[in-house]
């Protein structure tokens, strides 16, 4: 009967094969950068799979296109999971896209990897435990930011300037846990451009600095209004949105704005050809991705991919979703990021910290030290670990 | 004080914008007595053409004069192979192939231009210039101002005092009679749609350099909106559509300053019905037709 | 269903006035209808007849001046009409062209049915038993005026003259006490004008709900042979009043209204003479 | 004289259904034909038809000579054919002013055209009075005073007017029936003129033409028609 | 439009038993037998129909087969409004999320006091219905002033609000996120491994039956023949004795009411709400599926909102039947979907002005006359 049957086969997986898939946006407003992510990842399947894939099984990556609407994404996932069996889900973007999904991956128990997004929704283990976060959250971010602000700028006006979702809210519960209450706060919403009263009225209370949640096209969209108002504050900006190739191409020829620009990552820097993980991964991109642009997604989708492998191997042979679900927990992945994830049987959140980065002459680069922290109270902490360096074809064998 | 201003300028500069693209509206309103919801994707359109002039050429005012001339083409060529032949039965046939027009249009840009945000250079300096220590319009907005306010005036003109202007009405309001009298009926509506495109053109090249960029959707919040500020005036009305246009930018700018982002579309409404409810035709509807 | 026959109501306006805008529409109309009667109302193109009817019907308010019903005061609201036992043709047809002809009929008696929305929604007995009440009585009508074979058919379709009664038919289904005829016997032939006029001669006296009448009309055979009494308009105003032979007669009427048999040619200044 | 409008065997219908059967009939130029019958005989549509405003399904119009065949309808006004339609065809939302300027735009003598609006101003003084008026604030009557006075500012050789008296006054009606009179006989003017009032139409008339499901009945001088009462009353019921 | 159907003469012949049976074009009302009869046994024959197909189907179709239902609680009521009363409302989408958070309220409410039992559902839909029907009344108060697109542009300004709505009102909308409750589960005598898919549609299944029915009585009673007159010409309708604003508030309730219980059961399909899935891109899907269905006729609601369903899997069976080169793959990846998709509404409403069901109709028509013709 099914339950025997269910034990005896896992969805998605064969002896050659392991199917996954996700939603992505790859059309619609959302589609901007964020459509070169699965690109990426997929380019790196293609390049782990042109190895031999992982324990034999090739990983056949299905990209759903949800246009980063909520309706669609509850039909794509039931899909891939009623229909096409996906053995797992890996790097569903989007915070309102992917928390609709989060009840039915539960009760269909399918792994939930990676979820493209800071929202600290993804890291609630008891309520849904086979759902991981991967990047930073945004608190942890928030908190960092708050930081270096406090460092760098002490005795500054520091304001902040967020999307009105998750984002910018869990962004700014880690900015004032740090600094306490800022001296203004404005927010935008996507379905309205016009952002000039929020950044009038940050004029208008005398910050110094802004510390802003905002996807690319409002951070290009805001700091464009401030220098049209002639506002000149220190940007200080979520590496959500802070991606300088992204934002210059926006830009055009006013991307001198971004000049002296401050923000933060967690990976190696899409610009900086002498790191080793980006030189890995260039190889790749020329191979199979060639009609995109390195920039900020696509190493954001390399990266993700890898952990990814680095989770089907820590799984095993055997491949079930327990043991997946179990890799993960069991965390210690390494890979391109430059801190540790917080993976661990009771937080299901990713990466733990961030570097700061700055542009200086169009070029966006790392400076002073990594920060890790949690999203609840724990305090930021310099971190002086090293980034290990890629394996051999940039795939992972533990 | 300098917040009610600042955002006053604010509202007039993005008001301007909106007024532009309702002017193509109520354009195709006139001439055709629909609502053309593909007027965002066809606008969007004929700005990427516009852009990749400017980016070979260098020159904006190339540009937008192969924007505009787009907009012709492009109009002409909707309403002859496609609007033509949509059966009149019903009225909203129009407005289901307008909007597969919207989806068909978008997913040829995406193909051949891809979803990115793309730069779209302004021809004129877009820092606002500082009245009395309050930011106030930039160079560009004036040029939108400006822009729009020609624009008005030379349809206004049209309508009112050339026998094209006369034709179109007529063929729009009474197309049988209308060919009757000797109009080509037919040749009006191409027009029509050409004119309103090429408005539509001209707005969607007023309209990019304050957003997000050139993007596939690059007009959806805008026709949202700007339909909205045609509806206020008086789908009828150029002029209505312009002051509805600036009336809307004034009204998102006070209330996203004032009360946040958020209550944008809650304002919207608010000033849709009271103006509707007090004047069903909009603000600059003519006398209410006689019935019996 | 809806009120017993009766001989009719009384209807009367007591200087009644329109303006629109600068213009005078109607100017101090005083009139009656009573009980029984059939009231013609004549007069020159723009004279005021249809917004007369407007007034009574309640379309257009007067802006000086009153109506009573009966006696009472009377404000009158479109949709209370038929309630009241008032009916009204359109000047043209105004039929509902998505209706077909006996559904375009039994419009005509929304207010006659029992049945409430709820019957309707549920489908319960009462609201089916009152459709087949009313198709039966449409059809009877449809017949009594000689179109029962289109009584499918789409409006569009049917000839001006058939269209005709069946929007007289719709105008009858109200059993109405007071029926208002704006240019019934516009578009239709000699003959079918001869049927009309013996149609509504015969209404005040009909078996199946007896009405008076108000009938604007352009066509004089037919209202000099139908009408008890007739009112002449001009610029809104009432020029004359009386039986059909005292207006005839009246030479005001004549130079506003029929025009002197003069000879042809001299009416016409002369438009297009040099081409 | 030769005749300014012949229909040969012409068949036309809407979509699927046939009205017109077979339909002949011959106009000289400077005359007024009566065209006559029941409601529903066809009248309108053969009217529709001569304007092009229906295809024909079969047969011939030769219009001044040449054939109208594939001609679009609004060329015809150019060459001097002028279709006044069933009720009331005004264009309800431009102003009286704008609608008579409408009939006029084509020509090339604006200032001929000038001088027929005023005409049309001294015709019907009704129109005068609402220059700046809204077509649909006009009443029946000056909606039809209207169309009619439009159709003549284009100065046609050949007048189509489908039910002109449909809701004029007497004395109005009258008087345009003068007038087509006074315009075919020293204007070379030709009309054809559909009319459910057959007494003031024949009155005018040089030709009756009777019309009956779809066919003509019967064409004959409109003195014999006048005057033969059994033939009047064999196709005319009167 | 004169797409409207004209209905048959009743008298000249008595139709057959069976002719009887199905239900007559709209107007043909109440000609013999019971309205309610009639359209019962039709509604138990389709429910049946549905039922049995279901126990055929796997999970995910049966899914879809719930959605397609939930949709056409909507499209029922939106035709109705639109097809039938002439006004076009652009603003269906937001009275869906009516239907949907309140019965997401509902339902969590439930959840947290730990109240349970089959009767809980219903309690939610029927509240859902009576909320939207509700809102439905306002803005009906609002549309009976407006005409053609100026009521448009009232509505789509409704269409945009939910987003604003569930952001200003965080604490009992939670913003973008939306809700979530807990998923209804087959009812314990179905057996423990009964499909959870299968049970929601059902459910749903239910809530179209009894809109379809609903509506079918209506269209064929006096108020549907009102509702057209008011459609054709306001100033006849009124003299008719029709209270002509009344008659629009009143379709407007009607079809917000069937709205509610469509979104209601569109949450429960997925036991979650969100402001992004009624976006203003799901009131215009919503036009197009009456319109392309085919404008005014409960049928044409029908393949109306099978065309929603349907069109959403295109793009995943388009990704599947076209493998592309990965270059030209990423700029055709989602764009090909919507292109064909936008095809294929301009060809549809090209070749079949009157929608899907038109062409349905002008074909059995057709057939129906050579057959005829061939007897002869
Ligand atoms: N709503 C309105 N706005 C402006 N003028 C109006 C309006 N309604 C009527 N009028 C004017 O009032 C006058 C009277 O119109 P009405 O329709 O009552 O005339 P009528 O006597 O019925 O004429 P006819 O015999 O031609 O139908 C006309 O000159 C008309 O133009
Ligand atoms: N749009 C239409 N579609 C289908 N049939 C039509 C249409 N218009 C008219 N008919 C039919 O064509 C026939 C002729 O109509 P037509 O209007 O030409 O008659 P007519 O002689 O002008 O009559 P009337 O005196 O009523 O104006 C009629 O039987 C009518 O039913
Ligand atoms: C980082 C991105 C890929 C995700 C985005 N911040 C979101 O929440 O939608
Ligand atoms: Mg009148
Ligand atoms: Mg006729």
């Amino acid at each position: 009967n099914d339950e025997q049957q269910a034990a005896e086969n896992v969805p998605g997986v064969t002896d050659t094969e392991v199917v996954i898939g996700t939603h992505q946006p790859l059309t619609g407003p959302a589609a901007p950068g964020y459509s070169r992510i699965s690109a990426a990842t997929k380019a790196y399947f293609e390049h782990v799979n042109s190895k031999g894939g992982v324990n034999g099984r090739k990983i056949v990556y299905k990209v759903m296109d949800d246009g980063y609407n909520p309706a669609n994404t509850d039909n794509v996932v039931r899909k891939l999971v009623l229909d096409d069996k996906v053995f797992a889900l890996l790097g569903g973007l989007g915070t309102p896209t992917h928390t609709n999904v989060l009840e039915f991956v539960k009760a269909q128990k399918v792994p939930d990897l990676f979820v493209s997004s800071g929202s600290r929704n993804w890291n609630q283990p008891d309520k849904y435990p086979t759902t991981f976060g991967w990047q930073p959250d945004y608190t942890v971010e928030g908190k960092i930011l708050a930081t270096f602000v406090k460092q760098q700028f002490p005795g500054a006006k520091v304001c902040h300037f967020g999307q009105n979702d998750d984002f910018g809210r869990d962004s700014l519960v880690g900015v004032e846990k740090v600094l306490g209450p800022v001296a203004a706060k404005q927010t935008y919403t996507t379905t309205n451009q016009q952002v000039g009263p929020a950044i009038g009225a940050l004029k208008a209370a005398g910050c110094q600095v802004v510390i802003s949640a905002s996807i690319p096209g409002f951070t290009a969209l805001a700091m464009g209004q401030a220098a049209g108002q002639g506002f000149k504050a220190q940007w200080v900006v979520s590496n959500v949105g802070a991606d300088y190739t992204t934002l210059a191409k926006q830009l055009g020829d006013k991307k001198v704005i971004l000049e002296g620009l401050i923000a933060d990552n967690y990976l190696p820097m899409s610009n900086d050809p002498a790191d080793p993980w980006i030189q890995a991964f260039t190889k790749i991109h020329q191979q199979y991705n060639a009609a995109n642009p390195i920039d900020g997604n696509a190493v954001y989708g390399y990266s993700m991919a890898y952990t990814f492998v680095q989770a089907l191997l820590t799984a095993g042979k055997d491949l079930t979703r327990e043991k997946l679900v179990e890799a993960v927990r069991k965390g210690g992945f390494t890979g391109p990021g430059l801190t540790p994830f917080r993976y661990s049987a009771d937080v299901h959140a990713g990466y733990s910290g961030v570097r700061m980065n700055k542009v200086t002459g169009g070029v966006q680069s790392y400076f002073g030290p990594t920060w890790t922290t949690d999203d609840g109270d724990g305090e930021v902490k310099e971190f002086s670990g090293t980034p290990t360096a890629p394996p051999a074809d940039a795939i992972p064998t533990t | 004080m300098d917040r009610f201003l600042f955002l006053t300028f604010d509202g007039l500069a993005t008001g301007a914008v909106y007024a532009a693209f309702a002017l193509a509206l109520v354009l195709i309103w006139r001439a055709a007595r629909l609502v053309n919801f593909a007027q965002g994707a066809m606008a969007v359109a004929t700005a990427y053409v516009g852009y990749a002039v400017v980016s070979v050429t260098g020159s904006y005012w190339l540009g937008l004069g192969a924007a505009v001339l787009a907009g012709l083409a492009l109009g002409a060529l909707v309403e002859r192979v496609l609007m033509r032949f949509v059966g009149h039965a019903n009225p909203l046939n129009d407005v289901i192939v307008a909007l597969g027009l919207v989806l068909l249009i978008q997913a040829v840009l995406g193909m051949v231009f891809g979803n990115e945000y793309r730069p779209a250079a302004a021809p004129f300096d877009t820092d606002a210039l500082s009245v009395g220590g309050v930011a106030a319009m930039s160079p560009y907005d004036l040029w939108v101002l400006g822009a729009v306010l020609a624009v008005v005036v030379s349809l206004g003109l049209l309508f009112t005092r050339t026998p094209i202007g006369l034709r179109m009405r007529a063929s729009a309001f009474a197309p049988e009679v209308s060919r009757l009298l000797g109009v080509n009926v037919g040749r009006m509506l191409t027009v029509g749609w050409a004119l309103a495109a090429a408005v539509g053109a001209l707005a969607g090249m007023l309209v990019v350099p304050t957003g997000l960029g050139l993007h596939p959707h690059a007009m959806d919040l805008v026709f949202v909106v700007a339909f909205t500020a045609a509806v206020v005036g008086g789908l009828d009305s150029p002029a209505g559509a312009v002051v509805g246009g600036l009336l809307v930018g004034l009204i998102l700018s006070y209330v996203t300053g004032y009360l946040g982002p958020d209550t944008t579309p809650l304002a919207i409404l608010v000033l849709l019905l009271a103006v509707l409810l007090v004047r069903p035709g909009g603000l600059f509807s003519s006398v209410r037709a006689r019935h019996v | 269903m809806s009120p017993p026959p009766t001989d009719g109501i009384d209807l009367a306006l007591q200087h009644v006035g329109v303006r629109f805008g600068g213009l005078v529409a109607l100017d101090d109309v005083s009139l009656r209808v009573p009980p029984g009667r059939i009231v013609g109302v004549i007069g020159p193109n723009g004279a005021g007849k249809t917004t007369l009817f407007n007034v009574v019907c309640g379309f257009v308010p007067p802006t000086s001046g009153a109506l009573t019903l009966d006696g009472r005061p009377f404000r009158p609201r479109p949709h209370r009409l038929t309630r009241l036992g008032i009916a009204r043709t359109l000047q043209g047809v105004g039929l509902f062209p998505g209706l077909s002809v006996v559904e375009n009929v039994m419009a005509g008696a929304s207010h006659a049915a029992r049945a409430g929305f709820a019957a309707a929604l549920f489908g319960l007995p009462r609201s089916d038993r009152d459709e087949r009440r009313l198709r039966d009585v449409a059809h009877d009508l449809l017949a009594e005026l000689g179109v029962a074979e289109h009584a499918a058919a789409a409006p569009a379709a049917l000839p001006y003259a058939v269209r005709k009664r069946v929007a007289l038919a719709r105008a009858l289904i109200a059993r109405p006490r007071l029926l208002l005829l704006d240019e019934p016997a516009g578009g239709l032939s000699a003959e079918d004008i001869t049927e009309l006029g013996e149609l509504v001669t015969a209404l005040p006296g009909r078996a199946g709900g007896a009405c008076s009448i108000m009938l604007v009309e352009h066509h004089m055979d037919l209202v000099m042979s139908v009408c008890h009494e007739i009112v002449v308009l001009d610029f809104g105003r009432v020029i004359a009043a009386g039986t059909p032979e005292q207006v005839r007669d009246d030479p005001l009427v004549t130079e506003a209204y029929l025009g002197a048999d003069v000879p042809a040619g001299a009416a016409a200044p002369g438009a297009g003479a040099s081409s | 004289m030769s005749a300014l409008l012949e229909v040969e065997a012409l068949s036309s219908g809407y979509g699927p259904v046939p009205v017109l059967r077979d339909v002949t009939l011959s106009v000289p130029a400077g005359t007024v034909a009566a065209l006559l019958g029941a409601n529903g005989a066809g009248k309108t549509t053969l009217l529709r038809t001569l304007s092009g405003l229906l295809r024909p399904t079969g047969g011939r119009v030769r219009y001044d000579g040449a054939d109208l065949r594939g001609v679009r309808v609004e060329r015809l006004v150019r060459r001097g054919l002028a279709h006044v339609p069933e009720g009331r065809g005004i264009v309800a939302e431009l102003t009286v002013e704008e609608n008579l300027r409408l009939g006029g735009l084509w020509r090339r003598d604006r200032a001929d055209a000038r001088r027929a609006q005023d005409e049309v101003y001294q015709l019907f003084e009704p129109l005068a009075r609402r220059r700046r008026h809204a077509g649909h604030q006009l009443s029946g009557g000056e909606r039809q005073m209207l169309a009619i006075g439009r159709a003549l500012i284009a100065r046609p050789r050949l007048l189509l007017l489908d039910e002109p008296s449909l809701g004029l006054a007497p004395r109005v009606a009258a008087q345009i029936m003068a007038l087509l009179r006074q315009l075919c006989d020293s204007g070379g003017l030709t009309v054809l003129l559909v009319e459910q009032n057959v007494r003031s139409a024949l009155s005018v008339a040089d030709q009756g033409v009777v019309m009956s499901l779809g066919r003509v009945v019967m064409a004959t001088p409109a003195a014999q028609l006048r005057d033969d009462a059994t033939l009047r009353h064999a196709y005319l019921g009167f | 439009m004169t797409a409207t159907e004209v209905s048959p003469d009743p008298r000249p012949t008595r139709p057959s038993p069976l002719r009887r049976l199905l239900p007559g074009p709209p107007g043909a009302a109440g000609a013999r037998g019971s309205t309610l009869l009639r359209h019962l046994v039709l509604a138990v024959l389709a429910g049946t129909a549905v039922v049995l197909l279901t126990n055929q189907l796997a999970p995910y179709q049966n899914l879809q087969v719930a959605r397609v239902c939930a949709f056409l609680c909507v499209t029922a009521g939106y035709t109705v409004l639109v097809g039938l009363n002439g006004q076009l409302s652009l603003g269906h989408g937001a009275l869906m999320a009516t239907g949907a958070y309140t019965v997401a309220l509902m339902q969590q409410g439930f959840d947290e006091r730990a109240v349970q039992g089959r009767w809980i559902l219903p309690l939610s839909l029927l509240l859902a219905v009576v909320v939207t029907a509700a809102a439905g009344l306002v803005i009906g108060l609002a549309a009976a002033r407006l005409r053609g697109p100026y009521l448009a542009g009232v509505t789509l300004a409704v269409a945009t609000l939910v987003p604003a709505i569930t952001t200003i009102f965080t604490d009992v909308f939670n913003g973008e996120q939306g809700l979530r409750f807990p998923m209804e589960t087959p009812p314990a005598f179905l057996g423990a491994y009964f499909q959870p898919e299968r049970w929601l549609a059902w459910v749903a299944l239910l809530a179209a039956l009894l809109t379809m029915l609903l509506m079918a009585n209506l269209v064929r009673s006096r108020f549907g023949r009102s509702l057209r007159a008011v459609r054709d010409d306001e100033v006849a309708a009124r003299l008719a004795g029709i209270h002509v604003a009344r008659n629009q508030v009143l379709a407007f309730v009607v079809s917000a009411a069937c709205a509610g219980l469509g979104g209601g059961v569109y949450a429960v399909l997925t036991a979650t709400v969100a402001p992004g899935k009624f976006s203003l891109d799901l009131s215009l899907f919503l036009l197009m599926a009456i319109v392309i269905g085919g404008l005014g006729s409960l049928a044409g609601a029908v393949w109306g909102a099978i065309l929603l369903v349907a069109l959403q899997d295109l793009p995943s069976l388009i990704t599947e039947t076209f493998t592309l080169p990965s270059g030209l793959a990423q700029r055709l990846e989602g764009n090909l979907a919507l292109a064909v998709f936008g095809l294929i509404l301009i060809v549809v409403m090209l070749a079949a002005p009157g929608g899907l069901h038109g062409a349905a109709r002008a074909l059995t028509a057709r057939l129906r006359a050579r057959r005829r013709a061939a007897r002869r």
